[in-house]
């Protein structure tokens, strides 16, 4: 079982069309070297599903600076304008979700359950066109896990059966989106030898991880 | 003392020894200036950590530390990391004391609108819906108007981020509470007169029996 | 906030009638030196929520044996026959619950959401008297969010912030009932001062606890 | 071979190399000791790890480290420790490859009954529904009849575990699968007939037009 590969077999797996979940917030936890890989892979119609649209220059924002997404699923787009400019031309279509819903949806795609009865959008637009369930007198907005044909994460440390190790603030989406893909790819930095990383403090089993590229 | 340094100011002496609190970005981050240093208050920063401690010094930022706007902070000993699933656990659970956050609109029944101006602005929620709905206090910090404009409404007209969920608005005039009533004018900043925070506020504000100058 | 206090002040906050999660499973990670103060106490009417029934000696089952409890709310009993006799007898109100639901029932309780969508015990005596709920053409059980007025957990490190470390499996339900009760209460093996735990390898923040008690 | 090897022999077949496999107490814990050396399989605990190894030498064992039915065991390099809500993200998630389990009563739906006779014996389900439920592989280990009385019926009368999750039947007699036209016998152990087989099982059983020899 090696799942040790190289940048070039980790991006085989990428086609037009594909659903991808992309780790990190604001380009911290992002795979940057397979958002390289993918913009001369020159991949597109890709539905991105990842915290934000990056920058301009990172993370996120140069899949979308290069048009190769037709679909994005995410929190927040202040910080690329080019998201926002594209989905105002009607050329990207954006489904806005809160932030803690986008977390929870995918969690419960990875996770078996049937989606997340939560309170955040109660009230607002982010309701529209969805069930809203009732429980104990408190109303609840039911929103649906999210699940991807890809997720491209990124991680500090790795063995090599796939157990990650995150380091400070890149966890971030990462560990969710390892357990809500069909195949899951992580960036890793540094990987080393089985038993290096104590039982204690692997943060996403080797389980749930499928091919390892070195960046 | 310039406006934003008036309301971040005013805001801090709400934070209590031991919260934990979220601030949105931009003047919100400025209250954390202005916490006693013998107060204990842990920052959270919803993109996964908390103990959000300061600016690091230019040269020792660290690519895989950045705060929710993406800019290089600092961790506070004490802090922890955690992912974006827990972030959220937090923040909706309840466990987040207060979050401090601006606004484009809010209104007198405490309905916030902070995240998208319809065909224009459309910046995302990010995680201030979240924070809306889960904080146990929600206080607005902005400045009172927008070129001239009242900011603070009988009824929001942008797109809700959250309904009747905000607990006080602070503002460069004063200090108001959101009660079941309308909006309570409870502190003034003294170099204003109560008309003239009338005439700037759409809402038609509830003047408190024991209206107090502004502590700052 | 010193959070560090004696085991008595720590049991003065537990009173009869209380609902009461204890962390632990099969009594690896429960708080042992509280269950022997609450037998010593002698608090009953407890509503114990817990993954186990114990053993006759260890964990949550001395406060069966010691018959503190009305109600019980776990996933398995079959090892402490105490449980089951009292169940039998009616003396002990019991609630089964698949380990998966109640997990993800706490980890609501704690979560601010409104329940769980699981496929889980759907077509078993687990359904009745359950809203189901059909996301996408497949049924799922609204299975309702648990919450405590107490937590009692265990952890292996704990600074002096409450920032937790669990030792191998005895992490199970404890970071989850840190979350999900009004007042946390944690025995810890061992208080270092605030900085020895990396922050990256805090499994619950010290936000989530109230007390802690050095056992 | 006693009945209880050859059944942990044969189920130990359908692991693969690289699979997560959660095994039942009991008869299915058996089921380890068969794995060959040179395949990487890696066992689950319910309680909040992967790699599950053997039992520790005496007066080794880890308070600290218990599998579901409390015993002291081991952790295999390569294992990790979680808290149950991943334990069940893993199990209710898909990412069990197969769950092997023991069983009161299984039926020719595929339905199973392994966790209460009411009024008798009330263990509880533990970690079992969501084990049949989410597992991609669901089969089930045990001795073909109980006290000489069929244990795989028409339809189960106990308290289902859950309904028409099983994959397979593995018995000291044979190897069934679970079809939409019912039960088909494919492996034979060679000490029975299939007449026997057929009257030890109250289902109605579909004998595969390749019927085979057990492989143990």
């Amino acid at each position: 079982m090696n799942k040790i590969v190289t940048l070039e077999e980790a991006m085989c797996h990428i086609k037009d069309g594909m659903t991808i979940m992309i780790g990190g917030f604001m380009a911290a936890g992002t795979p940057e070297k397979f958002m390289d890989a993918l913009v001369e892979k020159g991949v597109k119609d890709l539905t991105i599903i990842g915290n934000d649209a990056g920058w301009p220059d990172r993370g996120i924002g140069k899949l979308l600076i290069n048009k190769q997404a037709k679909k994005m699923i995410a929190s927040h787009i202040g910080l690329n304008p080019e998201a926002g400019n594209q989905m105002n031309a009607g050329a990207l279509e954006m489904e806005l979700v809160p932030q803690g819903t986008l977390a929870e949806r995918i969690r419960a795609g990875g996770n078996g359950l049937g989606g997340v009865l939560t309170p955040t959008g109660v009230g607002t637009i982010v309701e529209e066109g969805k069930q809203k369930i009732e429980v104990d007198g408190v109303e609840y907005l039911l929103e649906k896990p999210l699940k991807a044909d890809i997720a491209l994460i990124s991680a500090s440390i790795a063995d090599k059966k796939g157990n990650l190790y995150f380091n400070k603030a890149t966890k971030n989406f990462n560990p969710l989106m390892a357990t809500a893909a069909e195949v899951v790819i992580v960036g890793v930095e540094k990987i080393v030898e089985v038993g290096e990383i104590d039982p204690n403090d692997v943060m996403t089993p080797g389980l749930f991880v499928d091919y390892m590229v070195e960046v | 003392m310039n406006v934003k340094e008036i309301i971040a100011r005013r805001v801090a002496k709400e934070l209590k020894d031991g919260d934990v609190v979220n601030l949105g970005i931009g003047l919100p981050t400025m209250v954390a200036n202005f916490i006693p240093k013998d107060m204990d208050v842990m920052f959270q920063s919803e993109n996964g950590f908390i103990g959000l401690g300061a600016a690091p010094e230019e040269g020792k930022e660290d690519l895989d530390l950045v705060n929710a706007g993406g800019q290089p902070v600092t961790i506070v000993p004490g802090g922890a990391f955690f992912d974006s699933a827990t972030s959220f656990s937090i923040i909706r659970g309840g466990h987040v004391d207060a979050t401090v956050l601006g606004a484009l609109q809010v209104d007198e029944k405490g309905n916030l609108a902070n995240w998208m101006v319809p065909g224009k602005m459309v910046p995302g929620m990010g995680g201030a819906m979240d924070l809306v709905v889960g904080a146990k206090k929600v206080i607005i910090s902005m400045t009172h108007t927008a070129k001239g404009k009242p900011k603070i409404l009988k009824e929001c007209n942008l797109p809700l981020t959250a309904a009747g969920q905000v607990d006080m608005i602070v503002t460069e005039m004063g200090v108001m509470q959101v009660t079941k009533e309308g909006l309570v004018l409870t502190e003034i900043n003294p170099q204003y007169s109560v008309e003239q925070v009338q005439e700037a506020t759409e809402a038609k504000l509830i003047i408190a029996d024991d209206l107090k100058n502004m502590e700052i």
